[in-house]
């Protein structure tokens, strides 16, 4: 048994398995469902296999083609790169079960292989150490995600997708160019050869900083978001709830990538900045989210909020603000999704999701509302969820670091994202005084948004284990920037 | 009789009158107010000396029966057969919850006796108290009587909150208050006893407040011109008698002086004595009188005994008859002013000394309340509420929700988006060039702790 | 140093800024439309003039030519021109006037030319020596299998990337399929007669020799899968716009089959390879010239129908559907 | 200053230029092609700065080919997607003020 | 896993189980629901009974499980644990009983009960949590779970007050968990020790200790309703009879309280914190809870709203116990925890019972009741009787060792403070009760039910009736062996006595 786990590539069958189910969905659409619940299924244990392989044996690095870098594409698995892959097969998982209920036939043709292609995408992008590989996965995700986007029917979704489309592929060229410096100044675009070779000069500093900014856009950072809440209410639920758990994130994660591995160390300015634009991005995230009608959109601008949580590792720049945030990334992918997945059940049910009319409708969905309500515990990360383990690590890194400020936003970031939710949550205490036409919302898709819900819960119950795996290979080595 | 029995028989006194109390059972007797008295005056035929412990509160409390309580009880008892007796005539809609609050009263009036300590004291004299009040209203209801019965019970109130006082300043003087279970270690060396004096006026005061002693004594007269004659005889004899009684029993008399306060007391004393005959021999208020004069000597001579302690101890033993006489001669009063059948009793004409005093101080009080309710504590919740208004207001309408807007707005605007974009990359990019390298711009992550997240 | 190539070089740099500058700005959008095709000409030649023959023949058939056909394509689709263009104008001026108007424009200007200064002082700072690769591929070419070190970069190198892409390209034409059929779609069913068709018929089989010879000679010289397909791509452009169409029993299973032919196979052959006892797409040398020829056959044939499809813009059984 | 360096800085000018158009046109095909030849100022710096060296570096050759295959597939979204808004919307332009 | 080590969370799960499957039941499944709910409640008393002869006789009870890296999740059963965890068990299985008679026939009776087993299992975990952590996991737990009970009318009043009760919480969460996190930064540990964990620290830390203090006290006032966080309270009163019991008795504010207790004794020890200097301050803040809630009580017309500002002035006793330095004080604020928790919800259970019955909510409009209730309103009037401290009903025995104790640590002022209060309460009961028993009843009442021969349903009269009964005898009893002020006494001399 072992021996075969390890005889596996399984870096490649994480890669390969999505991309192949794609193209299987595409030659026989018919058996689209069948084939990407298999090949779900198939990529989850993948990453399984590689989890086992990792635990076991530390990082990894995969030689793509047998030549190693600097000629050849490395493939690299941490901690940080291994939970990325995890988060993405947890969701992976449930919104392929989800979007079995959600779309009919026609569109269901369309959505199978464009899901997988952006699975396939996402993990491709999770392992790679060479930032050209990274480019092209980045291109290979925003193609598919704008696509996804677009699903949807109706002037909104495509006008959305359209704006979607030129931020990503204006991103995609500033971090391309960003390459292009590095490459040009130190010969490589691998990683850890980048990390090696290069030192603080300016080429260096302006390729970084196209790179970020690049990259920022694609997360929708504060002030970056403007295209982000369009594209993500109009998106169809199961889209919605991929692109807002996992496609910003991605991008991240490779501003992560960057940060701990080839920026010049001392950029404690920079973390600043980042600091306080992600300090920004909470407050006015949750004031937007505040002012919204419409629940998606809500949601929305919530993940504009929570993506400001993420970037308030960067001033703390310790292993446990790193950590903090890896976990709020974490918590927040799996609760999100679960709350876009509810707010595609409600809207399913009354064929709208505006706010003030929730009351006729929420009663009938308990199942929907008590994943939503799981779902905001997380978010505003009230114990046990796993948004509190994050927030108790962030507010811990805030205070180990002295920088109360940030713990400030924190707490304050929570309290605003308590009103929002509760406010949502406060219409299924209204009685119902219109009974009225609805439709029906599968088992499956409501029971599937449950499940993320109480993983959600179940990570602030059971933190030790993700926690010890982001360990593994010391992505954060020698305590970040510090 | 053996050990069990005579226990048994001992909790009997104060619980077979309150177990009488509810109404379920006494509804369904003939006579209850004698069969709840049935215990007591078994105890008191049979010739034996009990004691008994009970655990309550942390030093635990007690009755016991001896020589000087055995005539009380007698007293007491003789006291509740001729209330009963006047009782018979009262039938009624009210007549069980009237047996009730008696049964109540009696059980606390037979306890008080019994009790062997001050607390235990206490809570007979407030179930005695409040059973009372709850005699007078159901047995008066008229109007005219119900002010009186609120100054009573304002000054049962005040006088329970000094009792209590007194009693907490008395537990803090005999040291240690409880026990040695927890070391003297942790004692409070700073922990003064308060004065004595305190502790003494605080008892006499309490007590003169039940007492109806000269300067509290306005209740008394109306109270005591009830229609009921039973009520006046309760009243005197059990109320206002066990009040004395404690009076007599919580007053260091004997053992300690204090001859200012002495001194006092024997003018109140007086003043009461005085008062008594000179405001009161009108005969629909004669056992008010009576009452105000013997309780005026009574003072007098706790006064006496606080100024001297040899004198009490003369005569201490004096003081339980002398209640018991009062009650027994008031008992003797009553039967035969009941008897003599009294003139018609002008209630207004008889209430005139407590009424428009009681209404004044109603009013008063009320007038206050409203004064601060305006005033002050209202303002308190008003003004916060006033400030959660403002922020409300500045928080609804249009200025910030408004600056949401237009911030949304602007930022949506694609051209100022993506030139913001490029902005952040020149901003990020000067900062990365010009802060790179400079050790003291870390300096302030030196806390870094990193031990925590490592295991 | 002569002189001539400086001035040579001098012009068609000037010259690519001017017609980038002309095509953005120019109010007609067909105009914008050419001048990007002679944009692209015109940056085949720099990339000759650079060494890069492969980037050239890739701009030429990709950038230039494909990327015209597209944005002409959908130029006709969009409406009659005049109305397009004048809105075009109206949009624009309407913008600038939301933008803030011309202090807004102001700013933007001197943040762009901050960015260029700021990129050119970042190129002009580099070491002029290149820290490369080149050394690194001229050591392991002899191991690749093929002797054009572009070709041995993309598909032994670096094949992992290319496989990515080709991923890129598949998934573009899935996109455009599941959005389907624009509502204003011209009637394209409409035989097409006189020069195209002739063109057509003639342009098809020298194109498919071109092709052909593209990919044979890609291992040695200048050309390979990508440069063959695009030009393939050009023939299905061709015979798209004269009306040919796939008949309805190969639109099905048969077209799909060929479009992920490519992908398909280089998956197998890089998990084949595994088999025998590499990492994923590790060639054994002595038979990697003929895998990567095998694969660059497939990808020819799946770029090929892709950048077809790709233009034509709509599943081709989707009127089978309906 | 030498040749490559010369078409490594119309590279830069083509990227400005281009995100310029990006930002200030509202035409989408002209947004389009604006990227298209932001893309192209990359592919430029990228293989001009490889000639540095004497040797020819085919790395970034292969890259700017991967580069403009990437570009090919996202203008024929781009395209599509566009005509899709036209057709819903009328207009060939984003809508700039938030539909609520 | 031992036996030792499960109990704890059997005692947890005793009640989450059923509140659990409740959730799934069906509205009409009424006799599932009750049996459930009830044998929860057993279930859980008897756990707790062996868990209070195994503390009692040295029974270490502890069960772990891992939850922040360096910090578990650590569940206790220590004398002062055991103390609330009777409480409330005992007190849910009475309020359990009353609220299936007060909810016969009302809508979302499943999602009621659910949340209300949940309600209870926070508590529990509150109570017996043994860590910082752990406290601040179920402290927030206990304001999700009773959120949807506030709002269970479903009105628009009942959403307000639910707002309001979560502005004022959450932001006392947050402000608990810096505090806790600050903490835990500068000591590296979280658990209850007895006599604290942080004198050892270093006295350039002072500083930060009292910050750190004051932002728990915020926190944890909040719940507990000192001044000026108590404004929740009295709007939470539109909540179910049951749920105010349940909320003022037991649940939300003995969390408060509770925590605090826990904070001034476990983790900074008592000493520590008088020498600190912060003790004094939270007497005089607690002192000050007291008269102004029972200022405010005096005012208030409505019943529910009078025993609710009642509860704010009560709940402070309990404060001022712990903040006035003294073994004594500490057996007076202690055993207030358990006597107040029996004697609110004695008269919450009746107030409900009078708006069940009789539709009246107005103290004005309770003149004779007690005719039309004698039950009912004997219950209240000794209930009553004991807050206004008379003996020997259980209030009189805390008064007692709180007025001791002040003056055993020599802070004569405490005493006063009682003394007010004490003229406050009777102030605000006795014409409550005047009313109900002495003025006459008016021709009808406003919305009267009819219950046969009973004056009401026996699920509503029973409960009140055995608390009244239990206030009686532990203030009867209270020097009986395992009553509440023997069991203090052990859990003070533990404290004190290192």
């Amino acid at each position: 048994m072992s021996v075969l786990i390890f005889s596996i590539h399984w870096q490649v069958m994480v890669v390969l398995l999505p991309l192949a189910g794609a193209i299987a969905c595409f030659l026989w659409p018919r058996r689209g469902v069948m084939l990407a619940l298999v090949c779900a299924l198939g990529t989850t244990l993948s990453v399984a296999g590689l989890s086992w392989l990792v635990v076991v044996e530390g990082a990894q690095r995969y030689t793509v083609g047998g030549w190693g870098a600097p000629l050849g594409i490395d493939l690299y698995v941490d901690g940080l790169s291994l939970l990325m892959l995890i988060v993405t097969s947890v969701v992976g998982v449930a919104i392929s079960v989800y979007a079995n209920g959600y779309f009919e036939r026609s569109r269901a043709r369309a959505f199978w292989p464009l899901w997988l292609f952006l699975w396939g995408a996402l993990n491709a992008l999770f392992l790679s150490a060479d930032i050209f590989n990274l480019y092209i996965t980045l291109e290979l995700l925003g193609l598919a995600a704008v696509t996804l986007v677009a699903l949807a029917k109706g002037a909104q979704p495509l006008s959305s997708a359209m704006r979607y489309l030129l931020v990503t592929l204006l991103g995609s060229l500033l971090f391309l160019l960003g390459v292009a410096l590095l490459y040009h100044s130190s010969g490589s675009v691998d990683i850890a050869i980048l990390a090696e070779r290069l030192s603080a000069s300016p080429v260096v500093w302006i390729a970084l900083g196209l790179m970020v900014v690049g990259l920022l856009l694609k997360t929708a950072l504060f002030p970056l978001h403007f295209w982000l809440p369009q594209a993500h209410a109009s998106a169809p639920a199961p889209v919605s709830a991929l692109l807002s758990a996992l496609v910003v994130k991605a991008s991240f994660y490779i501003l992560i990538r960057l940060w701990l591995e080839i920026f010049p160390p001392n950029n404690f300015v920079l973390g600043q900045l980042l600091g306080l634009l992600g300090a920004a991005a909470l407050l006015w995230g949750n004031l937007q989210a505040l002012r919204q009608t419409r629940l998606k959109m809500l949601i929305a601008y919530s993940t504009v909020a929570q993506l400001g949580y993420l970037f308030l590792a960067f001033p703390l720049a310790n292993i446990i603000g790193w950590t903090g945030a890896l976990y709020m990334l974490l918590s927040h992918a799996i609760a999100k999704a679960a709350m876009f997945m509810a707010a595609g059940n409600i809207l399913r049910f009354g064929g709208h999701d505006s706010i003030a009319d929730l009351d006729r409708i929420v009663q009938r969905l308990p199942l929907t509302v008590t994943t939503f309500a799981l779902a905001g515990v997380s978010i505003m990360g009230l114990p046990p969820s796993g948004g509190f383990v994050a927030k108790w690590l962030l507010l811990e890194a805030a205070i180990r670091s002295a920088q109360w400020w940030w713990g400030v936003v924190l707490v304050l970031g929570g309290l605003l994202s308590a009103v929002w939710i509760f406010k949502v949550v406060g219409y299924a205490f209204t009685p119902s005084p219109v009974p009225h036409e609805v439709r029906a919302v599968p088992a499956s898709m409501e029971w599937s948004a449950l499940a993320l819900a109480l993983t959600a819960i179940a990570l602030g119950l059971f933190s030790s284990w993700p926690l010890a795996l982001m360990m593994v290979g010391l992505p954060f080595g020698e305590g970040g920037g510090s | 009789m053996n050990g069990f029995m005579s226990t048994f028989l001992l909790l009997l006194v104060p619980g077979l009158p309150l177990l009488l109390a509810l109404p379920a059972l006494h509804s369904r007797l003939r006579r209850p107010l004698y069969l709840a008295l049935l215990p007591a005056v078994i105890l008191w035929i049979v010739p034996a000396d009990i004691a008994l412990e009970l655990p309550w509160l942390l030093f635990g409390s007690g009755v016991a029966i001896d020589g000087d309580t055995r005539w009380l009880l007698a007293s007491l008892v003789l006291i509740w057969m001729v209330a009963g007796f006047l009782l018979q005539a009262t039938r009624g809609t009210k007549e069980r919850r009237l047996t009730t609050f008696l049964l109540l009263m009696m059980g606390g009036s037979l306890s008080a006796i019994l009790v062997t300590e001050m607390a235990g004291f206490f809570a007979c004299l407030v179930l005695l108290g409040y059973a009372y009040f709850g005699v007078l209203l159901t047995a008066d209801g008229s109007e005219a009587s119900r002010p009186a019965a609120r100054l009573y019970l304002v000054l049962l109130v005040l006088s329970d909150v000094l009792l209590f006082e007194a009693l907490l300043v008395t537990s803090i003087m005999s040291d240690p208050p409880w026990g040695k279970a927890i070391g003297e270690e942790v004692m409070h060396p700073a922990a003064q006893p308060p004065p004595l004096l305190f502790y003494l006026l605080l008892t006499f005061v309490g007590f003169a407040a039940r007492g109806a002693v000269w300067p509290l004594q306005s209740w008394l007269p109306r109270l005591s011109v009830s229609p009921h004659p039973a009520l006046t005889l309760l009243l005197g004899a059990v109320v206002i008698a066990i009040a004395l009684l404690g009076m007599v029993r919580w007053l260091p008399l004997g053992e300690l002086t204090s001859p200012l306060l002495g001194f006092l007391i024997q003018g109140v004393g007086g003043v009461a004595l005085l008062y008594a005959v000179v405001a009161g021999l009108k005969w629909q208020t004669i056992s008010a009188t009576f009452i105000l004069f013997f309780s005026g000597l009574l003072i007098i001579m706790v006064g006496v005994g606080l100024a001297d302690p040899a004198v009490w101890n003369s005569y201490s033993h004096w003081g339980n008859i002398f209640i018991a006489i009062i009650a027994i001669g008031l008992a003797v009063l009553t039967l035969v002013r009941d008897r003599l059948g009294a003139p018609p009793c002008n209630a207004v004409v008889a209430g005139k000394p407590a009424v428009p005093m009681v209404g004044l101080l109603e009013e008063r009080i009320g007038r206050a309340i409203r004064w601060v309710s305006k005033a002050g504590f209202e303002s308190l919740p008003r003004l916060r509420a006033a400030c959660v208004v403002q922020i409300v207001r500045l928080w609804q309408p249009h200025q910030w929700q408004r600056m949401l807007v237009r911030g949304e707005a602007c930022f949506r605007q694609w051209h100022y988006a993506i030139a913001l974009s490029l902005l952040l990359a020149i901003v990020v990019v000067l900062i990365g060039i010009s802060f790179q390298d400079y050790p003291e711009t870390a300096a302030v992550q030196v806390h870094i702790n990193q031990e925590g997240v490592q295991q | 140093m002569t002189l001539l190539p400086l001035i040579f070089d001098g012009v068609l740099g000037f010259t690519l800024l001017w017609l980038a500058w002309q095509l953005l700005g120019s109010p007609d959008l067909f105009r914008a439309i050419v001048l990007f095709i002679a944009f692209g000409l015109l940056m085949a030649l720099i990339w000759v003039r650079l060494d890069a023959p492969d980037v050239a023949l890739a701009e030429a058939a990709i950038g230039a030519g494909l990327t015209g056909a597209l944005l002409l394509a959908a130029l006709a689709r969009l409406g009659p021109p005049s109305e397009t263009a004048s809105l075009d104008n109206q949009g624009d001026r309407a913008s600038v006037a939301e933008g803030g108007g011309l202090p807004f424009r102001r700013w933007l200007v001197a943040l762009h030319l901050v960015l260029a200064c700021g990129l050119g002082y970042a190129v002009m700072s580099l070491p002029s020596a290149a820290p490369g690769l080149s050394d690194a591929v001229a050591n392991s070419l002899a191991l690749s299998g093929v002797s054009n070190p572009v070709t041995a970069v993309l598909l032994n190198f670096r094949a992992y990337d290319t496989l990515l892409e080709m991923g890129v390209l598949l998934l573009a034409l899935l996109a455009v399929w599941s959005l389907g059929s624009t509502p204003d779609a011209p009637p394209d069913d409409q035989p097409v007669g006189g020069v195209l068709a002739l063109l057509a018929r003639l342009l098809t089989p020298l194109l498919l020799l071109v092709a052909g010879y593209l990919l044979w000679v890609g291992g040695r010289a200048p050309g390979g899968a990508f440069q063959a397909g695009s030009v393939l791509g050009a023939a299905g452009v061709l015979l798209v716009l004269a009306g040919w169409r796939l008949g309805r029993r190969f639109a099905q299973l048969p077209l799909r089959i060929m479009l992920v032919a490519g992908l398909v196979l280089f998956m197998a052959v890089g998990l084949f390879v595994m088999l025998v006892g590499g990492d994923f797409l590790t060639y054994p040398h002595a038979s990697a010239g003929g895998l990567i020829l095998l694969i660059e056959a497939a990808a020819t044939l799946s770029i090929g129908m892709i950048l077809a499809a790709l233009f034509l813009g709509i599943r081709p059984d989707s009127r089978a559907d309906q | 200053m030498t040749f490559f360096l010369f078409f490594a800085l119309v590279g830069i000018g083509l990227f400005t230029l281009g995100l310029y158009a990006v930002i200030v046109h509202p035409h989408l095909l002209r947004k389009i092609l604006a990227v298209n030849v932001m893309g192209s100022g990359v592919f430029l710096l990228l293989v001009a700065l490889a000639k540095r060296s004497d040797s020819v570096d085919p790395v970034p050759h292969a890259m700017v080919i991967t580069g403009i295959v990437v570009a090919i597939s996202a203008t024929a979204l781009a395209v599509i997607l566009m005509l899709r808004v036209k057709g819903e919307t009328g207009r060939v332009k984003l809508p700039e003020t938030p539909q609520e | 896993m031992s036996w030792n080590s499960a109990l704890p969370l059997l005692v947890l799960a005793s009640s989450l189980f059923p509140g659990g499957v409740i959730f799934f039941l069906s509205e009409e499944r009424v006799v599932t629901r009750t049996v459930l709910n009830l044998a929860g409640a057993t279930l859980k008393l008897l756990l707790v009974g062996v868990m209070i002869w195994g503390v009692f006789h040295g029974e270490p009870y502890e069960s772990r499980l891992p939850l922040l890296p360096g910090l578990d999740l650590v569940l206790r059963a220590d004398a002062l644990s055991l103390l609330f965890v009777t409480l409330s068990a005992v007190l849910w299985l009475a309020t359990t009983v009353y609220a299936i008679g007060y909810l016969e026939g009302s809508p979302n009776r499943s999602r009621f009960f659910g949340f209300f087993s949940l309600c209870v299992t926070a508590t529990i975990g509150v109570a017996l949590s043994g860590n910082l952590l752990t406290f601040l996991l179920f402290y927030e737990l206990l304001t999700l779970t009773t959120y949807p009970l506030i709002v269970h009318r479903e009105t628009e009043v009942a959403r307000r007050a639910g707002r309001i009760y979560l502005t004022y919480t959450l932001a006392g969460g947050a402000l608990l968990m810096v505090g806790t996190l600050w903490l835990y930064t500068l000591s590296g540990t979280l658990a209850f020790t007895a006599q604290g964990f942080l004198s050892t620290l270093a006295s350039s830390e002072q500083s930060t200790l009292i910050m750190i203090f004051v932002l728990l006290m915020m926190g944890l006032g909040v719940k507990a309703a000192l001044i000026p966080l108590h404004g929740w309270l009295p709007q939470a009163m539109v909540a179910p009879a049951p749920v105010s019991a349940l909320l003022h008795a037991v649940a939300v504010v003995k969390a408060g309280a509770f925590g605090i207790i826990r904070v001034v004794y476990d983790v900074y020890g008592i000493q520590f914190a008088a020498t600190l200097g912060v003790t004094l301050p939270l007497a005089v803040v607690a002192a000050v809870t007291i008269i102004y809630g029972s200022l405010r009580a005096l005012f208030q017309d409505d019943l529910k709203r009078r025993l609710a500002f009642s509860t704010v002035s009560q709940v402070a006793y309990i404060i001022l116990g712990v903040a006035i330095v003294g073994p004594i004080a500490a057996i007076g604020g202690l055993v207030h925890l358990v006597h107040q928790g029996v004697m609110k919800i004695t008269l919450f259970f009746c107030a409900g019972n009078i708006a069940e019955t009789l539709g009246i909510h107005k103290i004005s409009d309770m003149n004779g009741v007690g005719q039309r209730l004698p039950w009912t309103m004997a219950a209240f009037t000794i209930a009553a009787l004991g807050m206004i401290g008379l003996p020997p009903l259980a209030g009189f025995i805390s008064k007692w060792y709180l007025g001791l104790g002040a003056l055993e640590a020599g802070q004569g002022w405490v005493v006063i403070v009682l003394a007010c209060s004490s003229l406050l309460n009777a102030a605000y009961f006795l014409p409550i009760l005047y009313a109900a028993w002495f003025k006459p009843p008016p021709e009808r009442w406003p919305a009267e039910r009819s219950f046969g021969r009973q004056e009401t349903a026996w699920p509503l009269l029973a409960p009140p009736l055995v608390t009244a009964l239990l206030t009686v005898v532990i203030g009867l009893l209270a020097s009986a062996p395992f009553s509440p002020l023997q069991w203090v006494h052990f859990i003070t001399t533990s404290e004190y006595l290192p």
